[in-house]
């Protein structure tokens, strides 16, 4: 059974809060207000009773599939387990309990656990100076890139491209023109990596930044990254480091030892910590000393051994959030890194690199075109088999085909990675992210994480040899998926043309 | 390693079926120099790092050690136990943004929610499933009224928290756009004043950053007149109460939805709101959940609009938003469901009358006057003959956070003012107690004696 | 997908823990013991990763039917909403970092909810003393037993049998049992109430005690209460209350009122804590002040404005547990108690009553059988009527008819009152308890509770409507449920015949 | 009141349908003048009670403000984080026992998991789902060994825990039953002593109330050739290294689980563990869960056996246990899962280890003295020229919780002995460390000096 909107438990004068009481009940303050101050309609808010936000939320919870009850092999997500002990050191931290304006001395401890992190972050980057403020990895970016923008003003230049690859994730382009920089496009090779004979002549006076995700959103290390950081250096620009798969090197390689000068990293992803159904996550800045002073204020600044949030920083770009960024989300990452220590965070990046090889060349068995060689923590197939005529065989060959329908013209219906995407939920298994990078077509982007168990992997073999067959065998049931779910396949389309956006039987 | 469950075998009959003989050999394509040991700290066990961080927290000195009346943009207020039990269920915070639909009909429901609750609150007609905060969805609403009106100056109200101010300029000035003030007299934004016509949106807080209650009605109608839009950034808990922003007529309601089940946590649990009119929805920046039907007609949820975001749109996107806050969202929603419309009157209600209180109280006392003459809602500003960095310290020594010092707050924005460097912002909410209020008061007296 | 045992993820040298190191690397202190104190094969426990615990132990949870999650009304269990409050208080109170073997001085917090805990608990049954100490209702009974027996032995007397009514819970009579005394029936008018009359010839100079619910099992006041309790005291035995239905009288009526002498309450019921899933709960036990000696130690005085545990009283029972019984649960009862106060309480019975009174109503129109007036929190249907032969007709009006099988001998198959239980699951309703109390044949025992709505109720009664449609017209479906569930009906009697009550395979 | 749900308009409609047209008309089979009003406080908010509890516990020494070596029966061990979080969960917390066997199978498989990991632990063959505390374990042993065997006598060693021979006495007074001691020396149950004929059961605590490992296979054999069953009340960590009742020969199993995964509160969330060869399962006390199939051929769980309970045998029952400690089983059951084999094992070296170390750091004390010279697990007793009263007090104020005063503990028990005026009973766990142990001795050098 499926759980309705709270809306629809809502009856006129039932309620779920308790409040302290009034201290003077003989004045009326609200009526001394203007009366043009005042509210005319009460918001339209749910009327329940504690049972019913009880029962309805508890209901919700279960009707949602996370990393606690599924595998979840989002690629280039990181859906890795989140360890319980930092919830619990979190509380006992007693985070809560602070507020922004408290004077300095009040936090200290707090202030401690930042100048750690900041060190720790620098150390895990091979870089110099962190901000931890960004909110997530796309504010991290219009952050990094900003502080380039500065640096580059400052120098007196006035460079105003960023370079992208083709197969970049979408925030990197977005945050690009927030930062008010002019994206250019470059062309991958036919592997996916960056083409390093191409970039030359991308690199001018214009160029701001290269920016990279490395291993790249296919999962493959640019492995020819040195020789680009020259150029890049050479060209008069910067290199950006998108950390969003930084989980296949923790611990291990740096990016500020490739040559890398800005970075930003997901703690939401590499550090474990939860990501809420959509966030908070955290996206922390590393640059080298010299981009330091452009960072967003706060700093952190040592007086007399006592630790003091400075904002009288001429050359930052400002500040970039009301307060500090998700806190809770950093000492949650603090919590982790203390935890895993120098040797745990090799043991995750090592073991997210084999979960990933393990299942691949298991996969590869099944589907020819998955990543042919060694991926690091995620890798691509692409499901253009699954079509059956022979013109669509060819085309699987091809990158970026692309198309909605299912048919090909010729009667027989084409399985695609979306159908195999919902056929998934039916099995049980949370499915891999479809369709994107673009570059690969009918493409599945397969993240295991480090923290699932090879049986895991072994039934995600097996529930894809066993759609692989249905494809053949009885492709409606899979294009018809899913069967189990509370709800079919919904027509997004029609959601986006007559957009209901809320409850609206609640607005008078 | 214990969050890496392998065993040995596992590991050896992984390695064979990937085709290399060491763990080592899967990292065959990075350059081998690359490698490196990090120097950092070695692992320790959970009980050792809840004993560190429990140390690094005894450090501190949490808000239960005051009598507090400290605000400024984050407000403790009562959060009902179940909005902490019911948002923090495992399975909301360890799923990820609902991509698969079908999957995640408990997170798209809460967000649909959450999106009626806030249009309801708001007095708007849309809402999108959050921004990073309270500074980056005023950010953001300028942002929908640039890209709205094709014009580039935005004009702002120096009763907008100057933090904000500063994170509006951080953010527009990339991209070339002006910002200008609008004329403020007495703590409370000009109603009167005429708009520019290159200004897309005038931005004005309620109760502003002085705790006064702002004219919506009047600007409003001013920057309708000149074309602009106006972005109303609003305290949540005194919309039980206070005219919304739908009712003054704004486009665009913004702000920071902390004070709605979170705590104060140093600012580090919030999450920004952000509500419009029908006629903005295509160009709102981040997720938005809307109803939709399945084959069978069965309703459901999905992320819809997704052609004004960054994944499809890349550089032409309304936002580079990803990434969200939806677990403070979600907080917000169970505390919204729990407060319905009579829990927020009364909350609101009940700032009032604390705040009413407190400065009764503290006028009461020789040396403390008011800073600007004009109904507040749980904020209210004092001044003394005495530095408010030295009042501030002497009340902090008995035990109360005595509020915020205006004069270093407003550094570097638009409500920067000579009057305010003796200026102390204080605040009440429904769990300020008489008790709380007596105790200021007579610390106070004892400081200024 | 129904969650396979822990036991079947279970892989040798897998682990979920982690430990504070050793402090002493070199020395075996292990080895320094002799070798029969040592174990030889080390104890068969899963093997398991933290992704594993927490997956299995979510999904486990999601497999469980809860107050949380669905309506409940369990007959005789008071299945109210647990006030999550509670939970909260109790973790801010600090109770998990106390040790029973601190001084006195340490705990003078507690020590002083233990005794307003008492005192109210005093003021809510008439009474004058309290121990919090019993576990659960069935050890309070045992402890009112016993109280009774050692304070009749204190007089001199040799009083052995205690009267039980045949509807009593299972655990009265067997408390009995344990305190030593014999078990004596007393039988029930036809409405099912003490008979009142034949309670004269029971009534004898071997006589201790009558144990009596009120409301009764049936969810009837025993409106003759007071004369009963006369009869009682004037054959020199006592009155024993179980406190299991308070619920229909708490804030409102008072067993001391009434003539009982001892009394047990259910924390867990009455007071909202959560149940557990077969418990913690708490049966704190009551008494007059002449029997207050009696009871278990520890007891709390006064010593100079400080409380002190005090076990030095010869008169006591003897300590019944090895601390202080399920202190968490008396601390949220406690907490419950002053959320609601005076008058909440009284709006606890007033609401349960009509809760109780409006579903009763609404149940008779499709019913005949159910309670016929006025009950109190709870009432009885009788679902004889499902059955079609006119044989069983008949058969639904008399009492204690009982039967194993579906089926009436020819051909019509009858619906029992289990079938309509089990259907009720595929409806998403918890069903009421069934075929107790034995006194009525094929019955439910039906107790709403007040912190249910009106909608849930109507829901509920629509969903019985509509299982007395289908066993009209399609039994099949009623006597095959549940349909929806991951297990179906299971062979309670092959179960107990060949009992497999571990995973064996884990044995070596 | 915000728990009861209704509106003024569904309480009117409902009256209606009942037939009366007050809540008071609804108690007219009650005779009226019995008809009363609580002298309680009256109801406050939430917020107000959380304050008030929060004042309450203030009142409180927490075991956190102290080094603590205090055992006794409640130790405080490592709790694996998802042990609370999971066992938590509401819809563990709030169901109650799984009558519907189909709507509850998850809480069916935790019971099931739970006794089969406690079968495993104890080398016994089966278990049921809890009983109250360790205490009522032994007498439920008892009684299970009384009924089996129609003996009427229980041999106790006086190294059982002091509190659960009173409860023992308590439980076996009213029927009639026997209690009398076995043969005690140095702290050891003597392992050679004849039991009588009318034994039923010998019950023996390993590790003994003094911390010491009991030989258990000794005894097993007196008593099996006297025709008596052996009751061993064990701590469940001990397990980890220790010889299991059943590898010893043991009949029955019986102790405390609170060192799995629960908090000392106060010795408030106990739980009794019990298990027993499957000879005796039939006799068993309680809930016990089984395997089943349904006509599908798939395999679920229920309640099983249930004709030995209350609600089926009334006064023949085995038990008068209707409500168990389930949660508290459950939070075991998530403990042993966490801990495996090799964590039982670990934890279990780790408090070997711990208790040898502090033992030689006080030894060194001059005026210090072991009372017994035997192995000792996590526990161990000393002796000083000085009260042991005045000791732990002089102790406690330096910060210290020295232990459990023997002379007090085992006064009315057979464990009472002259000896132990001046004993102290101290325990270590894996949660001690170095600092700790320093600090003891140190502190205990200065209050000897
Ligand atoms: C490669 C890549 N870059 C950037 C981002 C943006 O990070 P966030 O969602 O934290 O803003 C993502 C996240 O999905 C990503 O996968
Ligand atoms: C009427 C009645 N008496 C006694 C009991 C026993 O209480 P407990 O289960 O707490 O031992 C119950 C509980 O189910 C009951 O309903």
């Amino acid at each position: 059974m499926s759980e309705a909107l709270i809306y629809q438990r809502s009856r006129p004068g039932r309620y779920a809060y308790t409040l302290p009481p009034r201290l003077d009940r003989e004045r009326d303050f609200t009526a001394a207000l203007p009366k043009d101050f005042i509210r005319k309609n009460p918001p339209a808010l749910p009327e329940v009773s504690k049972v019913d936000v009880v029962r309805h939320m508890t209901r919700l919870s279960q009707e949602t599939i996370s990393i606690d009850s599924h595998f979840y092999p989002l690629g280039s997500c990181t859906m890795k387990h989140n360890p319980m002990i930092a919830d619990r050191a979190l509380a006992g931290f007693g985070l809560d309990g602070l507020h922004p304006h408290q004077p300095d001395g009040d936090v200290q401890g707090l202030l401690k656990v930042f100048t750690e992190m900041e060190a720790y972050l620098a150390e895990v980057t091979g870089l110099d100076a962190v901000s931890l403020i960004p909110s997530a990895g796309a504010q991290g970016e219009f952050v990094g890139l900003a502080v380039i923008r500065k640096a580059i003003q400052a120098r007196g230049e006035n460079r105003h491209v960023v370079l992208v690859p083709d197969t970049a994730h979408g925030t990197n382009p977005a945050s690009a023109a927030l930062a008010g920089l002019k994206v250019v496009v470059i062309p991958s090779t036919i592997e996916g990596l960056v083409d390093v004979d191409a970039l030359d002549s991308y690199l001018n006076d214009d160029v701001a930044a290269l920016m990279l995700t490395n291993p790249n959103t296919l999962g493959l290390f640019e492995k020819d990254i040195e020789t680009i950081a020259q150029k890049v250096h050479k060209a008069g620009a910067l290199l950006y480091y998108d950390g969003a798969n930084l989980n296949a090197l923790v611990g291990r390689y740096r990016p500020g030892d490739m040559g890398f000068d800005v970075c930003h990293l997901n703690l939401h992803k590499t550090f474990a910590t939860p990501h809420g159904g959509g966030g908070p996550g955290s996206g922390p800045v590393a640059v080298r000393a010299e981009l330091e002073p452009f960072l967003p204020v706060p700093r952190i600044r040592t007086v007399n051994g006592e630790y003091r949030l400075d904002f009288n920083r001429p050359d930052s770009i400002g500040p970039i959030h009301g307060n500090w960024g998700n806190v809770a989300v950093v000492v949650r990452a603090y919590t982790y890194l203390r935890l895993l220590g120098h040797d745990g965070l090799a043991d995750v990046s090592a073991s997210a690199v084999l979960n990933a090889n393990y299942l691949r060349a298991q996969l590869a068995k099944i589907f020819p075109n998955t990543t042919p060689g060694l991926c690091m923590h995620e890798f691509t197939v692409s499901l253009t088999c699954l079509s059956k005529s022979p013109a669509n065989e060819s085309a699987s060959k091809s990158h970026k085909q692309s198309g909605n329908g299912n048919g090909n013209g010729n009667g027989a219906p084409h399985v695609r990675a979306m159908d195999v995407a919902k056929r998934l939920l039916d099995l049980g298994i949370h499915p891999p992210t479809v369709y994107f990078p673009t570059f690969i077509s009918e493409g599945m982007l397969i993240e295991p994480t480090e923290t699932e168990t090879k049986e895991t992997l072994d039934n995600f073999v097996a529930a894809m040899q066993q759609i692989k067959r249905e494809a053949a065998e009885q492709p409606e049931l899979v294009i018809g998926a899913p069967h189990t779910t509370q709800v079919g396949r919904l027509d997004d389309v029609g959601a986006a043309r007559n957009p209901v956006l809320t409850f609206c039987c609640t607005f008078q | 390693m214990v969050f890496v469950p392998h065993t040995e075998i596992d590991r050896k009959a992984m390695l064979d079926a990937a085709g290399v003989d060491s763990v080592e050999a899967l990292f065959a394509p990075i350059p081998s120099h690359l490698a490196t040991q990090l120097d950092l700290p070695a692992g320790i066990s959970e009980w050792e790092v809840e004993r560190l961080l429990a140390e690094r927290g005894a450090q501190n000195r949490k808000l239960s050690e005051f009598r507090r009346f400290v605000g400024g943009g984050i407000y403790e207020h009562w959060i009902p136990p179940e909005v902490p039990s019911l948002a923090g269920r495992r399975e909301f915070m360890t799923a990820y943004t609902p991509y698969q639909s079908e999957a995640s009909q408990g997170t798209l429901k809460a967000i649909f929610e959450y999106q009626t609750t806030i249009a309801a609150l708001t007095g708007m007609e849309a809402s999108n499933a959050s921004v990073y905060d309270g500074a980056t969805a005023v950010v953001e609403g300028c942002f929908l009224a640039l890209r709205h009106t094709r014009r580039n100056a935005i004009a702002v109200s120096p009763g907008l928290n100057p933090r904000h101010q500063q994170v509006l300029r951080a953010y527009l000035e990339p991209q070339g756009f002006e910002i200008r003030p609008l004329e403020f007299q007495n703590g409370k934004t000009n109603e009167n004043q005429i708009i520019g016509n290159d200004v897309a949106a005038v931005v004005i807080q309620n109760p502003n950053a002085f705790g006064i209650i702002e004219s919506l009605h009047g600007i409003v109608e001013k920057a309708h007149e000149a074309g602009a839009l106006v972005v109303a950034s609003v305290n949540p808990i005194s919309l039980g109460i206070l005219a919304s922003p739908g009712e003054a007529g704004a486009d665009i309601a913004v702000g920071e939805g902390q004070p709605m089940g979170l705590p104060p946590a140093y600012g580090g649990m919030c999450f920004g709101f952000m509500a419009c009119t029908k006629p903005l929805v295509r160009k709102l920046p981040g997720r938005i959940v809307g109803e939709a039907q399945d084959k069978n007609g069965r309703t459901g949820y999905t992320l819809t609009l997704q052609a004004r975001e960054q994944h499809i749109r890349r550089e032409k996107a309304t936002s580079n938003i990803c990434t969200n806050q939806a677990l403070f969202a979600l907080h917000a929603t169970v505390y919204l469901s729990c407060m319905g419309p009579q829990g927020m009157r009364e909350v609101a209600t009940l700032c009032l009358e604390r705040t009413a209180l407190l400065r009764e109280r503290l006028l009461k006392i020789p040396g403390v006057e008011t800073v600007f003459d004009a109904p507040v809602f749980h904020e209210w500003a004092y001044r003394t003959p005495r530095p408010a960095e030295q009042v501030l310290a002497a009340l902090h020594e008995k035990g109360i956070l005595g509020g915020v010092e205006l004069g270093h707050w407003t550094q570097n924005s638009f409500s920067q003012d000579e009057e305010l460097s003796n200026a102390i912002l204080t605040c009440a909410t429904e769990l300020t107690t008489n008790e709380d209020i007596e105790a200021y008061g007579s610390a106070l007296e004892e400081v200024l004696r």
